[in-house]
């Protein structure tokens, strides 16, 4: 019995040597990392990105095609100065702060890793940022809207602000500002109803249109909220009724956004609202109920004509490689802004990045500056700028009216204004 | 002096009467047997003293004080302790666990107690022990030593009912009240068992109340017998006035064979 | 150790305090609801507070929305009754109806059975079958991989069984039919116009007068035929009813069943009205409905019925009516809360529910 | 007794064949086989999809060669039709996976059903097309269900060695992640590279090593655990006492040292175990000890989270917001987490106290669907609108700090630190459980469990009996949820749903109630490898089926093993002489002398 204990351990002991004496032989390289150290890529080995984003649960319609925007700009972008460019196995927020700071745990554990691509969702971003920016990495989010994540867009800093932290998406009171302007200015409505479900998103998005249509000069007369899984909405629409607004504005997801569409007729009081959603609602089992014909969206533009990225890809040459590798279309808006996320995390990475004595080098503090400089790069959602805390999406906002539920391609091009600061 | 006393008694459930203007008393030191054919309403006048049912009017009084409306673990901290006719015993706890759960309304320790074990805390536990032995122990070796540990359900039937008695014993309650304590046990062992329930008053000063359908038991330890029908008193007094009662007769005999 | 030595040494305290508190929360809820309905009032006075279209809107919906809590409570209440334990997989029973709603009633209106009004009731009458047969189907097989074997078990053991089957069928269906909401066809035009002078859609009165019609037909169904005084013999007592010669088994099956088929035609009235169905459809409304059935008294079929009306109706009203004047905003949001918080009163009042419990013997403990 | 090979119950195998191929295809619908297939586990021959597809007519086989030996019956040698009648079954299974197969092929439902489609298809035709796909699925199918039913075959040594090679390697597949992370740790990164493939899964040809050093081990130590158990059991009660001292310190010092060496990926895992582990404690004794279903007890742990957040966080919404700021509250300090720690857990036991004494008195199922509601109307007040303004609303309280402990401040950055947190308190809440558990209290809540009007007429006063316990619980949930806040350094209404008290509930019922241990393990095994309901688990790929298995999980538990995965050794052994006495009883022979016992003890 002795015997045989002591020959495997013996096994595994000389393993183990031989592996480490193997990994220690090559020479010690020359290289002077910044303040958070950098990252060394070894002859044969790859640099090291991830994807973070919600691909399981009820958000995996946002997740799934950011993850795999992700995957093909890498494919694209191709190799950084000769070194391969891994994503790794896809992570997975569940699109909550505590799955968000477990995965984030995950990544910043890997010394290796020099940039994310994700969140999907704010709340995941906020318990994961402080981690990831602690290892001294960057996370680019292609759909985290949240303006604590970034700034009020005058300058101060969001509550939930950490170094290292960039989006493509645009700023929730962008949105709130573009689609009030239009109500208030384009469409001349004076009163509105918001109603929100609950969700960090569609509550922020609610609060940054009322604060937006307030400060335009409209009359907010209501601001209600419903529960996620709500199936009639007659109280709620009665609530909002009593005030008789001009508009209905509710960002919300489906179904609840449905059911809204489809109960509103009848309920005395918004006989003559105009109803208006926002990109949670783009969605085609949304926009196929004939309730919607009529609606604006506010969304991000997503008139991308013929836009490149660096990559030399449009929109359209996206779509064509996503539909042939997966076999569908993306279920849902941010692919194109998880694609521009990558590509410009790898721009990045391509400049900062040192080759020394066969090893390629990226320090870390310059990884952030460079990002912090972009400006006007090339994407597919447009030029992208990083203003100082991190907001570099296009910032584009258009409202679009949904005037066929039969054809909603056409609708989703039919954009009737368009909101650029 | 009259330890329990009851007064124009009525309990009825949805139609069925099942104790009708009953009256009852119990002297200090007594043991008193209940029979009565099945359905008479024995059991149902067990709950009604032990609180599991309130009367629809009538007065239950227990060294003198009414008892009604009282829970069933108040009137148990009164003491008045009882065995159940189909054995209710906590089947998953050991047996010292559950002669020593019936002490609960003696005993005092809540959390910081046990949290800390402190002085009085052990004291307190030593005595639950101690005492949990004591009425075990009266059950001669059956009970005790390596039994001690062993959850319930291992026991056989008998040990079951004496368990229970035990347990009963342990709640130290000046009135014990054993519904059929000897049903299922084979001869030998109601013999026994006649013997202990003597002891029961002599040596521990229990005054008793049996519900009992084994006559040679009743004729053995009761001072006095109260038979009763359809919630009833039909009568009462000493074994052999009521063993040659004619209403006691005919109510056994003349409907046993409608019955069960 | 003598009895006659001492005195007890020590009797606990009674409950005053819990019975106290209670009334305490009592009065504070009634004050609570009090206080909003004055407020309400008031408002109303006022010419500030809804317009009288707004409130019947309210009452139609909140009782079309009972109607189905009302069907899906029968069956709980018949399964409490039979069983004495909540059968809490019943609101999956009833998702599944309201999802196989779903896939007949898409191909039919691809098929263009929507449109004319005979096509429109022959396959409204097509959707409801297949929905009470899916539902019945399914309540048959959870009763007997899940339930049968832990008859003798005692009353948490199912009810912790059932919660597992709950949540296995939610994510079973899940995971089959994909996460997204589906969307049944609209009804023709006909249907979403109002009548009477209610002003009432032609959707809610259809939801209404199958909701009645079906209640009407298990009343029948248990009060007048052989299969239904089984029934009721063994929800009164199973070993007096098998010594009777009831098959047990058999009627314990039925009254699942039966109860599957209401919570199958709740299914289709569910998608008629509100065209949305889910995985998750079933959950909520599941436990809305058993809250009903609680608050009518369970094992009381009338009760249920009637349970479930005023759920839907409170729920659809008191948020605008008592929570709303009291100056609480978004009050929609607390619609659930509101729910369970009926529940809570109605068992502090009325432990035995709104109109008594109906049970067998030994669950009445 | 013999008994020629083909003496089997052919229907019953074909019948178990039949509800096996019916669940593969199940699965395959739901998406377990496709979804997980990415996921390898023996790098390239078996994948988490496969093993899943591929467990089932393993089963199927055993489960049908396994005869019910009646008491009295002389079991049945083991031979040929143990393998025949485990084939059927594989054979009948593969028949149907066949049937589907062409089913898949010859119609599409993918509108309806999102996984049909060709992956699946290529999944169950092994990528070999639907004829070959059939023949192939017939083969693996009966193939395997034999060797299910050959289990039974085997000589207990051979099942041994069997169990411990497959367990070894499934366990170090599965483990990847922990392993991984340990050996870069301690600076064996090259061997975990060696180990594993780049894509995942154990590479193949240490996996054979894998099993050569696992036979070895298996064969070097055989009969060593018996033999250390017997030692114990001969031990009297003052040397156990010692040697289960010796353990504990033993345990405790691994429980601080140990994750020095580990990363930051598994000590993450650990304080997420541990949070949870001291929730099952809590629920243990609500549901396990005192027998009350409360199925809303994440409300506690959502208390203890947000009383922490409003009590530390200098930005927490009610200090900004004007109405709480300058007025009545705003002499009350930022409190550090330690110091408002107290205020936490009195507030938490203040509102289990609030939301127990309605319930307390209610029937067991009327209690857990109130608790139900309860848990529910709690998330609702702190999402809403309304209490937005103190709690945050859906926006959530965020910037929570850390637990500051003097030499550093402990927050989510530092898992390790983390851990040891969650562990001081998990250490503590298992002392707490079990000094109540062993004393008056506890044998009180026992007794109520076991009949709660038999203990009322035996003195306890039941009402404030269980709401003690329920108290309890809920204490223990608010460190739970004050360690959660202080970690995730943010709390949003939708950490805090329903789903979060059914998980707690599975990980208890599936450790066994009632028993710390058991209730430990539990939460081990489930959190750590399915994961929390918004954790991880080591298996991250199933966070989609998590949801499905635990359901599963909880209805399999109840019917086939209702005392827990790790029962109280002695009381499993009871529990089945307590069926044999039961049956006794049953067949009318009432045990009437102390003779039946003596069968029974022996």
């Amino acid at each position: 019995m002795y015997k045989s204990k002591k020959w495997s351990r013996g096994i595994a002991l000389g393993v183990a040597f031989g592996l480490a004496a193997a990994a220690c032989g090559s020479d010690a390289p020359e290289f002077e990392a910044g303040a958070l150290g950098a990252v060394e890529v070894k002859e044969g080995e790859s640099i090291q990105i991830r994807s973070l984003e919600a691909i399981s649960g009820d958000v995996a319609f946002l997740g799934i095609p950011n993850d795999r925007g992700t995957a093909l700009a890498v494919e694209d972008y191709g190799q950084i100065k000769g070194f391969d460019v891994d994503v790794g196995t896809s992570l997975d927020d569940l699109c909550s702060a505590d799955g968000g700071q477990a995965a984030a745990q995950t990544i910043a554990a890997d010394e290796d890793v020099v940039g994310v691509i994700g969140t999907s969702c704010s709340g995941a971003a906020t318990a994961a940022m402080p981690l990831i920016s602690n290892a001294g990495m960057v996370m680019i989010s292609p759909s985290n809207t949240s303006p604590a994540l970034t700034s009020d867009l005058e300058g101060n800093k969001g509550s939930d602000y950490n170094v290292g932290y960039y989006r493509t998406a645009h700023n929730d009171l962008f949105q709130g500002r573009g689609a009030a302007t239009f109500a208030f200015e384009e469409l001349g409505l004076t009163t509105a109803a918001v109603i929100h479900d609950g969700d960090p998103y569609t509550n922020g998005l609610a609060q940054a249109f009322a604060d937006a249509f307030e400060a335009l000069g409209g009359t907010v007369t209501t601001f209600t909220a419903v529960n996620k899984g709500d199936t009639d909405m007659t109280p709620v629409l009665t609530e909002v009724g009593a005030e008789s607004p001009e508009l209905l504005f509710f960002p919300i997801f489906m179904p609840e956004g449905g059911f809204i569409a489809q109960q509103v007729a009848g309920v005395p009081g918004l006989e003559n609202v105009q109803l208006m959603g926002a990109d949670a609602l783009l969605t085609d089992n949304f926009m196929e109920l004939p309730e919607s014909e009529g609606m604006y969206f506010s969304g991000p533009d997503l008139q991308y004509g013929s836009n490149k990225s660096t990559t030399g890809k449009s929109a359209e040459d996206f779509l064509a490689a996503y539909n042939a590798k997966y076999g569908e279309e993306p279920s849902a808006a941010f692919w194109a802004h998880a694609y521009d996320a990558t590509v410009l995390l790898l721009t990045a990475i391509d400049n900062v990045a040192v080759e020394s004595g066969g090893s390629l080098f990226i320090d870390r503090q310059a990884l952030r500056d460079e990002l912090n400089k972009v400006s006007g790069v090339p994407g597919i959602t447009g030029s992208l700028s990083c203003d100082e805390f991190g907001d570099c999406g296009a910032q584009k906002i258009a409202l679009i009216l949904h005037e066929n539920s039969g054809d909603i391609a056409a609708s989703k091009e039919n954009v009737v204004y368009s909101y650029a600061p | 002096m009259t330890l329990l006393d009851i007064k124009n008694v009525t309990i009825s459930f949805g139609g069925l009467t099942a104790i009708d203007d009953l009256n009852f008393h119990v002297e200090e030191g007594e043991i008193v047997s209940v029979i009565g054919p099945n359905g008479a309403g024995k059991t149902t006048f067990f709950n009604l003293i032990t609180g599991l049912a309130s009367p629809d009017h009538g007065q239950i009084n227990f060294e003198g004080e009414s008892i009604i409306g009282l829970d069933p673990n108040e009137i148990t901290a009164r003491g008045i302790g009882r065995t159940f006719q189909n054995v209710r015993l906590f089947p998953q706890m050991t047996i010292l666990e559950n002669v020593m759960v019936a002490q609960h309304c003696r005993t005092s320790q809540k959390i910081w107690g046990p949290l800390f074990r402190t002085k009085a805390y052990k004291e307190e536990e030593a005595l639950i022990r101690k005492n949990a032995e004591e009425v075990l122990g009266f059950f001669g070796p059956r009970l005790i030593g390596y039994r001690l540990h062993q959850p319930a359900f291992v026991l056989s039937y008998a040990n079951r009912r004496r368990l229970e008695i035990a347990r009963a014993m342990a709640t130290q309650p000046r009135l014990l009240m054993l519904d059929e304590p000897v049903a299922g046990m084979n001869p030998m062992e109601t013999a026994e068992l006649t013997q202990l329930i003597g002891k029961l008053r002599s040596e521990w000063g229990f005054t008793i109340v049996i519900i009992e359908h084994d006559m040679r038991l009743v004729r053995d330890v009761s001072d006095r017998v109260v038979v009763l029908d359809h919630g009833v008193t039909i009568a009462q007094g000493s074994y052999d006035h009521v063993s040659t009662h004619p209403d006691v007769i005919e109510a056994y005999l003349g409907r046993s064979a409608g019955d069960k | 150790m003598t009895a006659t030595q001492r005195k007890p040494q020590k009797v606990w305290k009674t409950n005053n305090w819990v019975d106290l508190f209670l009334t305490a929360i009592r009065i504070g809820a009634m004050a609570f609801i009090g206080v909003g309905l004055l407020a309400f009032v008031l408002e109303q006075a006022g010419g500030e507070g809804l317009t009288g279209g707004a409130i019947r809107g309210l009452f139609v919906t909140g009782i079309s929305q009972g109607a189905m809590y009302g069907l899906i409570a029968l069956g709980y209440s018949m399964v409490y009754g039979v069983l004495g334990f909540i059968n809490f997989a019943h609101g999956e029973v009833f998702m599944a109806g309201a999802m196989s709603g779903w896939i007949t009633s898409t191909i039919l209106f691809e098929n263009g059975m929507w449109e004319g009004e005979a096509k429109f009731v022959l396959a409204l009458l097509i959707v409801l079958v297949i929905a009470v047969i899916v539902s019945t189907l399914a309540t048959i097989l959870i009763e007997r991989v899940a339930y049968r074997p832990l008859r003798e078990s005692p009353r948490l053991i199912p009810l912790i069984t059932s919660i597992g089957v709950s949540f296995f069928m939610q994510n079973a269906v899940l995971g089959l039919f994909g996460p997204a909401s589906k969307t049944l066809p609209a009804p023709p035009p006909w249907m979403s116009a109002e009548y009477t002078f209610l002003r009432i859609e032609g959707t809610k009165i259809l939801v209404l007068v199958i909701a009645a019609v079906s209640m009407a037909g298990l009343w029948v169904f248990v009060e007048r035929t052989k299969t239904g005084k089984a029934m009721r013999a063994v929800a009164e007592d199973k070993e007096i009813a098998a010594l009777m010669g009831i098959d047990v088994n058999r009627t314990i099956v039925t009254t699942f069943a039966v109860g599957g088929a209401m919570a199958g035609v709740a299914g289709v009235l569910w998608g008629l009205l509100f065209r949305g169905v889910s995985a998750l459809t079933g959950f909520l409304p599941g436990i809305k409905a058993f809250t009903a059935a609680v608050i009518g008294g369970v094992g009381n079929l009338g009760g249920s019925m009637a349970g479930g009306l005023l759920l839907g109706l409170v729920e659809s009203v008191a948020p605008l009516v008592i929570l709303k004047p009291l100056g609480i905003p978004a009050v929609s949001q607390l619609k659930d809360a509101v729910a369970f918080a009926v529940l809570v009163l109605i068992l502090l009042f009325k432990p035995t529910g709104l109109f008594g419990e109906r049970l067998a013997a030994e669950d009445r403990a | 007794m013999s008994r020629s090979a083909t003496d089997i119950d052919a229907k019953r195998s074909t019948y178990i064949g039949l509800i096996a191929g019916s669940t593969v295809v199940f699965m395959g619908l739901v998406g377990i086989g496709v979804g997980l297939n990415e996921r390898m586990l023996i790098d390239p021959i078996l994948s988490l999809g496969y093993l899943f597809v591929l467990t089932v007519p393993f089963v199927a086989g055993f489960v049908a060669a396994n005869e019910v030996v009646l008491e009295g019956m002389e079991e049945p040698e083991k031979g040929s039709r143990d393998l025949l009648a485990g084939g059927i079954a594989g054979l009948a299974g593969g028949l149907v996976v066949g049937l589907f197969l062409v089913v898949l092929n010859r119609f599409d439902l993918s509108e309806w059903m999102p996984r049909w489609g060709d992956q699946l298809l290529d999944l169950f035709s092994f990528r070999q097309g639907v004829g070959l796909g059939i023949v192939i699925s017939l083969v693996v199918g009966a193939v395997l269900g034999a060797f299910g039913g050959g289990i039974h075959v085997l000589k207990p040594e051979a099942k041994r060695l069997l169990t411990i090679v497959g367990v070894s390697v499934l366990t170090l597949a599965i483990l990847e992640a922990v392993v991984d992370d340990f050996l870069g740790e301690i600076g064996l990164k090259s061997l975990a590279r060696l180990l594993y493939a780049s894509g995942g899964g154990l590479a193949f040809v240490p996996a054979l090593i894998v099993v050569a050093i696992a036979t070895a081990l298996a064969l070097g130590f055989k009969g060593k655990g018996t033999e250390l158990k017997n030692q114990y059991d001969a031990m009297d009660e003052g040397e156990q006492k010692k040697y289960n001292t010796y353990m504990m310190f033993a345990t405790i010092a691994t429980a601080i040292i140990l994750p020095i060496f580990l990363g930051k990926i598994v000590n993450e895992l650990l304080a997420n175990i541990g949070l949870f582990v001291l929730l099952a404690l809590g629920l243990n004794i609500v549901v396990g000890r005192a027998g009350i279903l409360d199925i809303g007890y994440v409300a506690f742990f959502a208390v203890g989270a947000y009383a922490m957040a409003v009590l530390t966080t200098p930005e927490a919404p009610w200090r900004l917001n004007d109405t709480f700021a300058n007025t009545a509250f705003s002499w009350l300090p930022v409190l550090p987490w330690l110091v408002a720690l107290p205020i936490v857990v009195v507030l938490t036991g203040f509102v289990g106290l609030l939301i127990g004494t309605p319930v307390i008195r209610m029937r067991g199922d009327y209690l857990a669907i109130v608790t139900l509601g309860f848990g529910e109307i709690i998330r609702l007040l702190f999402l809403s609108d309304w209490l937005s303004p103190t709690l945050g609303g859906s926006q959530g309280i965020r910037n929570i700090p850390g637990v500051d402990i003097g030499i550093a401040e402990v927050n989510g950055t530092d898992p390790r630190a983390v851990f040891w947190l969650v562990a001081v308190f998990v250490a503590l809440a298992i002392y707490i459980s079990h000094q109540l558990e062993t004393s008056r209290i506890g044998r009180a809540w026992m007794a109520i469990r076991e009949d709660e009007p038999v203990a009322e007429a035996m003195g306890i006063n039941t009402v404030t009996t269980k709401l003690f316990a329920f108290v309890t619980g809920a204490v223990l949930a608010s460190f739970s949820g004050a360690i959660f806040a202080a970690k995730v350094g943010s709390t949003f209404p939708n950490s805090f749903l329903l789903l979060v008290s059914i998980i707690i509930l599975v990980v208890v019922i599936v450790g066994g109630m009632g028993n710390i241990p058991g209730v430990i393990v539990g939460a081990v095994v489930l959190i750590g490898i399915l994961g929390g309901p918004k954790q991880p688990g080591l298996l991250a790929e199933f966070s989609e089926f998590k949801l499905l298995i635990y359901g599963a999980l909880l209805v399999f538990m109840m019917l086939k093993r209702p005392e827990g995965l790790i029962p109280n050794a002695a009381r499993t052994r009871e529990l089945h002489l307590e069926e044999a006495l039961q049956d006794a009883w049953l067949k009318g022979e009432k045990p009437g002398s102390d003779d039946d016992e003596a069968v029974a003890t022996a």
